[in-house]
């Protein structure tokens, strides 16, 4: 897919972003380490890597669910997480929106899919009449592909796919401009999965729309996203346009990550090589000194325990921490 | 863990400081003195006060009391000349804790029996019955209870010593109308978490193990079933066994419920400091125990300190 | 399977396109989610049960004494002193009136009319005294629920919304709460208070309320990071539309459950200050006060024990039966 | 311990009648249990009671209400010196203490002391010694002397000089009362702080002494052997259990667990048929009493239709149905006679009575006097049981006999109704008093003007003045009779201070094979010397 | 091939308050011994009940198997009693499933978790059986077993967890394992090593497994032969090469289309239109023709036979007739993104 670039116009930038959770008396997850990225206006950024390495927690720092902890999060310019004024959040919360993990969780059971869809328009009184309020929540249904007749019904009486799509008018209803989807599918049966999808692109398409897409299914993210970031433990391990990171990853991790993904396809599983890690995930309340993924690594050498790999660009937009790649201590590797 | 215990005790010690003073502010708010009487006159009532500090502005008396308190002395009875209210007490927990304690263990293995029966037996009449039973047992009043059975038991068949504190027999039919308490809210408790629980993968597991359905039940489920019964069953213990005016009247058992109903009424001011922080301590104490119990039956919960909610 | 069907004829394999429309259309009915509960608690016979015996004795307790023509307090040491319950129509089941050696008590004090639950040492009508004292239990245990509810509701959400440094201070003040036995703090206050329904609603309301504050802290703590709570915030939404439009419609079926318990709670509790001299004042009269005076009479004129026990044990079972009904009927798990 | 106790009494007391090694054993149950085993302090029955078997004064009361001598022999020798009367008692020689101690007349010395002196805290019944005109008493209990100045002196060990300052015809039932038993001033002095806080720790001289004393259940008594008169004690143990519920009682007793239960009335219903069943009159009265700082109550004729507004039999025998009698004077009936041997309740006559005409009339008169046509008080009652019937019945017919009354009732624990009275918090109140000592004067004295049982704002001066009179005029017993006979008029009939109510009695089972079992009018209740178990 | 398990028009009903939902409706599965067969399908579809139904551990109430056979070396397994059943179960036949955190008992210990059924099917003693959960934890992979055995589920990883699962279902070398979506709940790069682990530890016990998963890419690493499941029936059976590669039954098809290509791109994924049917009201005809965009009049008012592609294969589709128009899979099925 390729949406045109020639602006380029970074719609958010995410700089040195931190999210510490205290958890103990004197313990603290850092469920993201400094995290570093940017997104362009009309693109699809997709976030990957395992699960509880800090993707969900980005996205909502992103939209000051979370504070942040340090960093700064630019939205059209706009630092979300410098003090504001009410009015100013609003219009925040107009402009950037989210659609959730969960289609059971994420619409309230007690109300009507007219009265969730058209929260934001309460809020934020967008519509002038209560006639209006209606025909922008009916037009949003059909936008989704339901259909009028859902308006008045509840959540529980709806299938997965149809919740989702449910989430998503409701995020449209407000017509944000960016909108970061936290793993939209992965709680969707495969058959629906595709729906959902296929829609998010639709909608982008007219709408110009900037996604940020948080999976773990890497198949999905590949297919929907224009640049790709990986995530490991907190820190981002490596940003690159899609087809690059897939063609090419650098990082020891991404690499691993996509020789795991099993293809849906029996000759290529018989013949595939695959790098499989050993050992788990470290805890991120003590997360391994230098790199976070020097414990799994194959390539691990001293130097990776002791120093914090850089984030360079090696190849054109294409970023990677990683000191297999850093010129200065390439040399302590021999691969 | 010893330090979780340390720290858990710190705090208990600084409730328990404020449990005295309220209730001891709210002592001066009652109506009366301890030593209203017709025959007393006001210099003898004065003379009264004056021996027993009660002439005082009341946060001397506090401090008096508090200080008192710290080096184990809780003051001496109004109402029973001069004796301790430490050997008042004790001697009269012990009944109540006694059929209290017999009727929390009866109590809970017939509730528990009958809880994982109606499980078990899940929308079948054996449930129906069960849940009945239970239901029945916290909608009549246990004094109405306590009545019959000493009436017909007692009285009529003489099965049973009619009331009385002695030996083993004596305590059946008290502990019996307490127990039947107990057993209707741990058997209604308990088919809820069984139910729970056994709808659990790990059930599934264990059963896909080929383990006979005893195993299944008494190793794999009752344990997990028991960490909410745990809740409840702690304050449900303290106020069993701070013991029930009710049944100790009706089978003239010197416990400590009577004694302290009693000890409100003479406005026996150290008596009803006393018990209260008696029935305070024994509170909180007991909390610690179930926490520290979820411990004991929960693994995850060990050494965390503290109850996940 | 291999049967041949005959049926089957050839244009039937002509290609027929079936609308997407159609197979998108949502097959259940629509139904909100309170008669969703409504329709699974309809199907728990006891929990049907328990309804109608409540809402017929409230009928009752509202109805009932308007039956005579007497009060609460109309007595006739007399004339009509301790008369055994006479129930035309229902003399086999020993309403007749007769005591336990066969004496008829009506006859002996020449009395004509029918007392159906019999009268009591003043020559008051049982039936009334036990109806109004049911009217007087419910209310109390009425008010006294709503009172733990308000207050319950209000401090358990207050401190599990904001969390934090609200959240632990509040919860130290609960556990303090906690730790004085509640018989101790039930007392002390109806004596500073001075007995009277009012004291007695407070009382139990003091000790009442932390239950449902710690149910209401529990959900509200696992509502508020629900994914529907913060899709809501990220519209923007206040504090306060979140708790009224969010937070509290979905803790209310938890609260409406905790009530169905609480009620008959205090209706016990009350039945015990009774028997501890703290309850309702003469010559008013609750359940617990009548159950009182039954007990003490419960050899000499059972009648006297049997209906007040009898309609406190119907109240208690009634409204757990409901309770239990309702908390299957709200429970996420028993849904599909 | 107590639970063998318990289960030996079942093997002691068989039901079977025809046995004829039945022992001399005793099973009772009591209300309470026994606060205090201190006879200088002691202001309830339950102590009383015990204290009446395990203690021994001068004189006690014996199976036929009499008061006979105990630790004096015979009459004292009475002796006038000056304004004083002396009176000279000789003790037993053969009393001794538990201990071995023989008790002496400094026993009785040491015990008085302690209880008029000021510093005793506690001793309520301290004001017995003034009334009795004990020398000094008053003085010392003011503090205004110090207590080796109270009237009474050991001249040697067996000889009591006792000086009072009038003559006093009701000595002996003061001398019987428990706060004049002699104390062991060695043993109690030995004990410090814990002297009668357990059974070693006190010392006893009575017929029994306590054998076993389990604060939480019960009390055994066992013969004394050293008691001087033990020849003259037939039961050998009573074995006592604390039961607070009537029903238990009740039940004990027909499972043959205890010898005898108190009954209330509806169980009176029940029982009364039965051969076990007793009645007896008791000498304590029930009455109103009206706060006269209350604007209403302060008219006369309001306070006479309140009196005489109710029906009284009805109450009487519907709802107390307990040998109570509706009480026509503060006085009751049977307690004393008159010099001409007449009861005093008779000489006087009825003084109040319910009469709905008249109570009418008052209650109108009253109204207009005061210019208003409704009244609203508050009546305060006890909150123990059965009390609760009454008082409403008793509102109930008072508000539908006078037109514009509205009663409401407000019951109290003992503790906070005694509060509200003192500080002259309450409207109508209703009260009991029993005798202390055997003469009218225990009534009367209470309702002179500013006497801390006068709680109700009442004075009359004619009424001071004819209790005074009668306080000094204990040579003249006829006119003395006088007096007091006016004085009672003025109160009840003509005052209307009180509302009477009734005098009380008292139903019981008793099982037959107890000889003498029954309660005396005043003092302790019962005398368990005197009594002794048939063969059953 | 011997046949190790063999499943006979099934059916397995479960009543709700609203309705009776027919989970399975006659089912019909073979399985050889040594091979790994794979159920795929619809959410719902009914495989995870199937699997239940072989185990004997359909709930009830509320559930009930209604009819059918399952035959297990001949046995029907649906007629035993509750007790000989336990015979079978944990010892001939065991079981995996999805969720690791919530399958193993919080509250004992791993090695007594495995331990319960060696002691129950082998008699063991304590000590041997103490011995032998060491020696599996060792074998699926778990370092410092002695240590190990000791302690609770919370004390691992997730990973870990579902390789001790894995120790218990393989204790007692049992001849069919059945493994209801292993993986679904870990990370790729940890279902990596479990997938690994357990075709290893087949390969070494001669076990014969059913795989339930949705994951396409995992049927084609692991399976032998695949079943694919829709709206309570097989639709489709064959090999993986058949299923993969010549796929007969439009499900199938879709299925295989909206698979997005690691390989390829595409402007827009093929989802499949609609949704699945409802089990307490199910069509009369084939389940599927609601969505098939090939669905003739006869689809809805006939539910097809099974028909043989090949030895290995049957379909249950109208398209199988001879009296039906030809329809061509779609290109888009091309696996993997590779053109073929
Ligand atoms: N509110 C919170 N308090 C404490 N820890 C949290 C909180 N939210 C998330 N975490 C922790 O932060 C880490 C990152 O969580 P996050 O939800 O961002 O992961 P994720 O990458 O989205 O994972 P997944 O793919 O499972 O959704 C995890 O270890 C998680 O346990
Ligand atoms: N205990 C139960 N009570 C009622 N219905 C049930 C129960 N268990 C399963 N079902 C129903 O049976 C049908 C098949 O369920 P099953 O679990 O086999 O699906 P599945 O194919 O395993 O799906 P998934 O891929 O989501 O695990 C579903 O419609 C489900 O609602
Ligand atoms: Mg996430
Ligand atoms: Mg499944």
């Amino acid at each position: 897919m390729t949406t045109q670039k020639n602006e380029r116009q970074k719609y958010v930038e995410v700089n040195n972003l931190k999210k510490h959770f205290k958890v103990g008396r004197n313990a603290y997850l850092r469920a993201v380490d400094d995290v570093s990225f940017y997104i362009y206006k009309g693109e699809t950024f997709g976030l990957v890597g395992e699960s509880g390495c800090g993707k969900s927690t980005t996205g909502r720092t992103i939209i000051r669910l979370y504070d942040a902890t340090a960093g700064e999060v630019l939205i059209d310019g706009v630092n979300v997480h410098a003090k504001k004024s009410r009015a100013e959040l609003k219009d925040l919360n107009k402009k950037v929106q989210m659609i959730f993990q969960d289609p059971y969780a994420s619409l309230n059971p007690r109300m009507t899919v007219k009265d969730i869809i058209a929260e934001g328009i309460d809020v934020h009184n967008i519509a002038k009449s209560k006639k209006e309020r209606d025909e922008r929540v009916y037009h949003l249904l059909e936008t989704v592909g339901l259909n009028r007749e859902h308006a008045n019904r509840y959540p529980h009486e709806f299938s997965g796919g149809q919740r989702q799509r449910i989430g998503i008018a409701r995020a449209l209803a407000v017509d944000p401009e960016f909108i970061i989807c936290d793993e939209p599918i992965s709680a969707l049966d495969v058959s629906i999965q595709a729906q959902v999808v296929n829609l998010l692109e639709k909608l982008q398409k007219e709408r110009g729309l900037t996604y940020l897409f948080i999976a773990h299914d890497l198949s999905m993210v590949k297919h929907i996203s224009d640049r790709v970031g990986v995530m490991y433990l907190g820190k981002m391990t490596e940003v690159a346009e899609s087809d690059e990171l897939y063609d090419n990853p650098l990082h020891p991790y991404t690499q691993a990550l996509l020789s795991a993904i099993p293809v849906p396809d029996p000759d290529y599983e018989r013949t595939r090589e695959r790098i499989i890690l050993e050992g788990d995930v470290p805890s991120p309340v003590n997360p391994p000194s230098g790199c976070r993924f020097r414990t799994r690594c194959p390539f691990a050498t001293e130097v990776c325990a002791q120093v914090t790999p850089r984030w360079t660009e090696q190849r054109k937009d294409h970023w990677v921490a990683c000191h297999l790649y850093d010129d200065e201590y390439k040399g302590n590797f021999n691969r | 863990m010893a330090r979780y215990i340390a720290g858990r005790i710190g705090y208990l010690i600084i409730t328990l400081f404020i449990i005295a003073s309220f209730t001891f502010l709210l002592m001066q708010l009652l109506p009366g003195s301890p030593f209203n009487s017709e025959k007393l006159t006001a210099d003898q009532i004065q003379i009264l006060k004056h021996e027993y500090n009660l002439d005082d502005p009341i946060p001397i008396q506090f401090i008096h009391y508090i200080g008192g308190m710290l080096h184990g002395d809780f003051g001496v009875s109004f109402t029973y000349d001069g004796r301790p209210v430490s050997d008042l007490i004790v001697h009269r927990i012990g009944p109540s804790a006694t059929i209290g304690f017999e009727a929390v263990v009866f109590g809970t293995i017939v509730g528990l029996l009958l809880g994982i029966i109606a499980a078990l037996k899940r929308n079948t009449y054996i449930d129906y019955l069960a849940m009945f039973i239970a239901v029945l047992g916290i909608s009549i009043p246990s004094f109405v209870f306590a009545g019959l059975l000493q009436y017909y038991i007692g009285v009529k068949l003489e099965w049973l010593p009619i009331a009385f504190w002695g030996g083993f027999k004596f305590h059946i039919m008290p502990a019996f109308s307490l127990a039947v308490g107990v057993i209707a809210n741990i058997a209604r408790f308990m088919r809820t978490e069984m139910l729970d629980v056994l709808g659990q993968d790990y059930i599934v597991t264990a059963t896909a193990k080929g383990l006979s359905k005893a195993s299944v039940i008494f190793k794999h489920s009752v344990r997990n079933a028991m960490i909410p019964i745990v809740t409840i069953l702690g304050p449900m213990v303290v106020g069993i066994m701070t013991g029930s005016l009710v049944i100790e009247q009706i089978f003239a058992i010197p416990g400590i419920g009577d004694q302290f109903v009693n000890s409100i009424t003479k406005r026996d001011y150290p008596m009803i400091m006393g018990t209260t922080l008696l029935f305070s301590i024994l509170f909180l104490v007991v909390i610690l125990i179930v926490d520290i119990l979820y411990g004991v039956i929960d693994p995850r919960i060990r050494l965390g300190g503290g109850r996940k909610s | 399977m291999s049967v041949v069907n005959d049926n089957i004829t050839l244009d039937m394999f002509q290609p027929a396109q079936i609308s997407a429309d159609e197979s998108d259309r949502i097959s259940a009915p629509s139904i909100g989610f309170w008669k969703d509960a409504w329709l699974r608690l309809r199907k728990n016979k006891a929990a049907v049960v328990g309804l109608f015996f409540i809402v017929l004795i409230v009928i009752m307790a509202i109805v009932a004494p308007m039956l005579s023509k007497y009060g609460i307090d109309d007595q006739d040491v007399v004339n009509r002193q301790n008369l055994y319950p006479r129930i035309p129509g229902l003399e086999w089941l020993g309403f007749d009136g007769k005591d336990s050696t066969g004496m008829d008590t009506y006859e002996l004090n020449g009395v004509k009319q029918n007392f159906w639950f019999g009268t009591d040492e003043l020559g008051r009508d049982i039936w009334v005294r036990v109806w109004a004292g049911t009217r007087i239990s419910l209310i109390i245990a009425l008010i006294a629920s709503i009172g733990d509810c308000l207050i319950g509701v209000a401090y358990g959400g207050i401190s599990a919304y904001y969390g934090g440094l609200v959240d632990n201070v509040m919860q130290r003040v609960i556990e303090i709460l906690a730790g004085i036995p509640n018989l101790v703090l039930i007392i002390l206050f109806i004596l500073w208070l001075g007995g009277g329904m009012t004291s007695i609603i407070l009382a139990l309301i003091i000790s009442g309320w932390i239950g449902m504050a710690r149910i209401v802290r529990g959900q509200v703590l696992k509502l508020k990071n629900q994914e529907f709570v913060l899709a809501s915030r990220t519209l923007g939404s206040s504090d306060q539309r979140i708790i009224w439009k969010h937070l509290i419609p979905n803790v209310l079926g938890q609260i409406i459950i905790t009530l169905m318990f609480t009620i008959p709670g205090a209706i016990f509790f009350e039945a015990f200050l009774s028997f501890i001299g703290l309850g309702i004042p003469a010559p008013a009269a609750s359940l617990g006060s009548l159950n009182q005076a039954g007990f003490e009479n419960l050899q000499i004129y059972p009648y006297m024990a049997l209906f007040p026990a009898l309609i406190l044990s119907i109240l208690m079972i009634s409204f757990n039966l409901l309770a239990d009904g309702l908390r299957d009927a709200f429970d996420p798990r028993m849904r599909k | 311990s107590s639970g063998g106790s318990s289960s030996d009494k079942k093997d002691n007391k068989t039901k079977t009648s025809s046995n004829d090694n039945y022992k001399q054993v005793m099973n009772l149950a009591e209300t309470e249990e026994i606060p205090t085993m201190n006879t200088t302090i002691a202001d309830d029955q339950v102590s009383f009671i015990v204290f009446n078997q395990v203690y021994e004064g001068l004189y006690t009361m014996n199976e036929k209400d009499e008061l006979v001598p105990a630790l004096a022999v015979g009459d004292p020798q009475i002796e006038k010196q000056g304004s004083d009367y002396v009176y000279t008692f000789k003790l037993q020689p053969n009393a001794k203490w538990s201990n071995g101690d023989p008790v002496t007349a400094n026993d009785f010395v040491y015990a008085w002391q302690k209880v008029v002196d000021p510093k005793t805290k506690g001793a309520s019944y301290n004001y017995l010694f003034p009334t009795l005109g004990i020398k000094n008493a008053q003085e010392i209990i003011d503090g205004k002397m110090p207590p080796d100045q109270l009237g009474v002196k050991a001249v040697d060990d067996h000889t009591l000089e006792v000086t009072l300052t009038k003559e006093v015809p009701y000595y002996k039932s003061l001398f019987a009362f428990p706060t004049f038993f002699p104390q062991n001033k060695k043993f109690v002095e030995s004990q410090g702080k814990n002297y009668g806080l357990e059974v070693e720790n006190c010392v006893f001289n009575g017929p029994y002494v306590l054998d076993s004393w389990d604060h939480n259940e019960g009390w055994v008594y066992k013969k004394n052997p050293t008691y001087w008169d033990k020849d003259n004690v037939h039961i050998d143990q009573i074995n006592v259990k604390v039961v607070k519920d009537l029903q238990a009682r009740i039940n004990l007793y027909m499972g043959g667990k205890i010898d005898a239960v108190g009954l209330s009335k509806n169980w009176v219903a029940k029982y009364s048929d039965r051969d076990d069943f007793r009645k007896k009159l008791g000498t304590s009265v029930y009455y109103f009493k009206f706060n006269e700082k209350n604007k209403y109550l302060k008219n006369p004729n309001i306070r006479k239709a309140i009196s005489m507004g109710w029906d009284r039999q009805a109450y009487v025998d519907k709802l107390l149905n307990n040998g109570s009698v509706v009480a026509t004077g503060l006085i009751p009936g049977g307690f004393v006679k008159t010099a001409d041997g007449k009861d005093f309740r008779e000489a006087n006559g009825d003084l109040q009575n319910y009469d709905l005409e008249k109570a009418k009339e008052y209650w109108q008169k009253g109204l207009d006097e005061l210019g208003v046509k409704n009244v609203e008080l508050e009546i305060l009652a006890y909150d123990g049981p059965d009390y609760k019937q009454n008082i409403t019945y008793i509102a109930n017919q008072l508000q539908k006999n006078l037109p514009g009354l509205k009663l409401k009732i407000n019951q109290q624990e003992f503790k906070v109704m005694l509060d509200l009275e003192d500080n002259l918090k309450y409207d109508i109140a209703t009260a009991g008093w029993g005798p202390d000592y055997q003469d009218p004067m225990t009534f009367l004295d209470m309702f002179t003007t500013g006497n801390g049982n006068n709680q109700m704002a009442y004075s009359n001066p004619e009424y001071d003045k004819l209790i005074k009179e009668a306080g000094e005029k204990a040579d003249d017993p006829a006119a003395r009779d006088q007096l007091l006979l006016q004085a009672e008029k003025i109160l009840i009939q003509d005052d209307a201070a009180l509302g009477l109510m009734y005098q009380n009695g008292g139903a019981s089972l008793v099982q037959p094979y107890l000889v003498n079992f029954a309660s005396h009018p005043f003092g302790p209740d019962y005398s368990f010397k005197f009594m002794s178990v048939k063969k059953h | 091939m011997d046949k190790l398990l063999e499943i006979k028009d099934l059916q397995v009903t479960f009543k709700t308050y609203a309705a009776t939902v027919q989970a399975v409706r006659g089912v019909n599965l073979t399985v050889n011994k040594r091979e790994t067969l794979a159920i795929v399908g619809e959410s719902g579809s009914g495989k995870s009940v199937t699997s239940k139904a072989i185990m004997g551990l359909i709930p009830n109430p509320p559930g009930k198997i209604t009819g059918g056979e399952i035959l297990f070396e001949g046995t029907d397994l649906t007629k035993l009693s509750e007790r000989k059943m336990q015979k079978y179960r944990g010892n001939e036949i065991s079981m995996i499933f999805q969720d690791p955190m919530t399958s193993l008992n919080p509250t004992m210990t791993i090695g007594k978790q495995i331990a319960e059924g060696l002691r129950k099917h082998q008699g063991l003693s304590k000590s041997e059986a103490r011995k032998r959960a060491v020696q599996l934890l060792d074998l699926v992979g778990i370092p410092n077993p002695q240590v190990r055995v000791k302690q609770y589920p919370h004390e691992f990883s997730g990973g870990m967890r579902q390789r001790v699962v894995i120790a218990i279902a393989l204790a007692c070398n049992p001849k069919l394992l059945i493994a209801d979506e292993p993986t679904t709940a870990l990370d790729v790069t940890i279902q990596a090593q479990i997938l690994d682990l357990m075709k290893d530890l087949q390969a070494k016990m001669d076990t014969a497994i059913i795989l339930i998963t949705h994951d396409l890419g995992v049927v084609a690493n692991m399976a032998h032969r695949v079943a694919v499941m829709y709206g309570g029936k097989i639709v489709e059976t064959g090999t993986v090469d058949e299923i993969f590669y010549r796929p007969k039954h439009p499900y199938t098809w879709g299925l295989l289309s909206s698979m997005p290509k690691l390989h390829t791109r595409q402007s827009e994924l093929l989802a499949i239109p609609g949704t699945p049917p409802d089990l307490a009201n199910p069509p009369k005809g084939c389940p599927f023709a609601a969505r098939c965009p090939h669905a003739m009049k006869v689809c809805t008012e006939f539910m097809p036979d099974y028909s043989d592609v090949s030895d290995t294969q049957q379909v249950a589709c109208w398209l199988q007739d001879e009296r039906a128009p030809k329809v061509e899979p779609p290109e888009t099925i091309g696996v993997g993104g590779r053109t073929r």
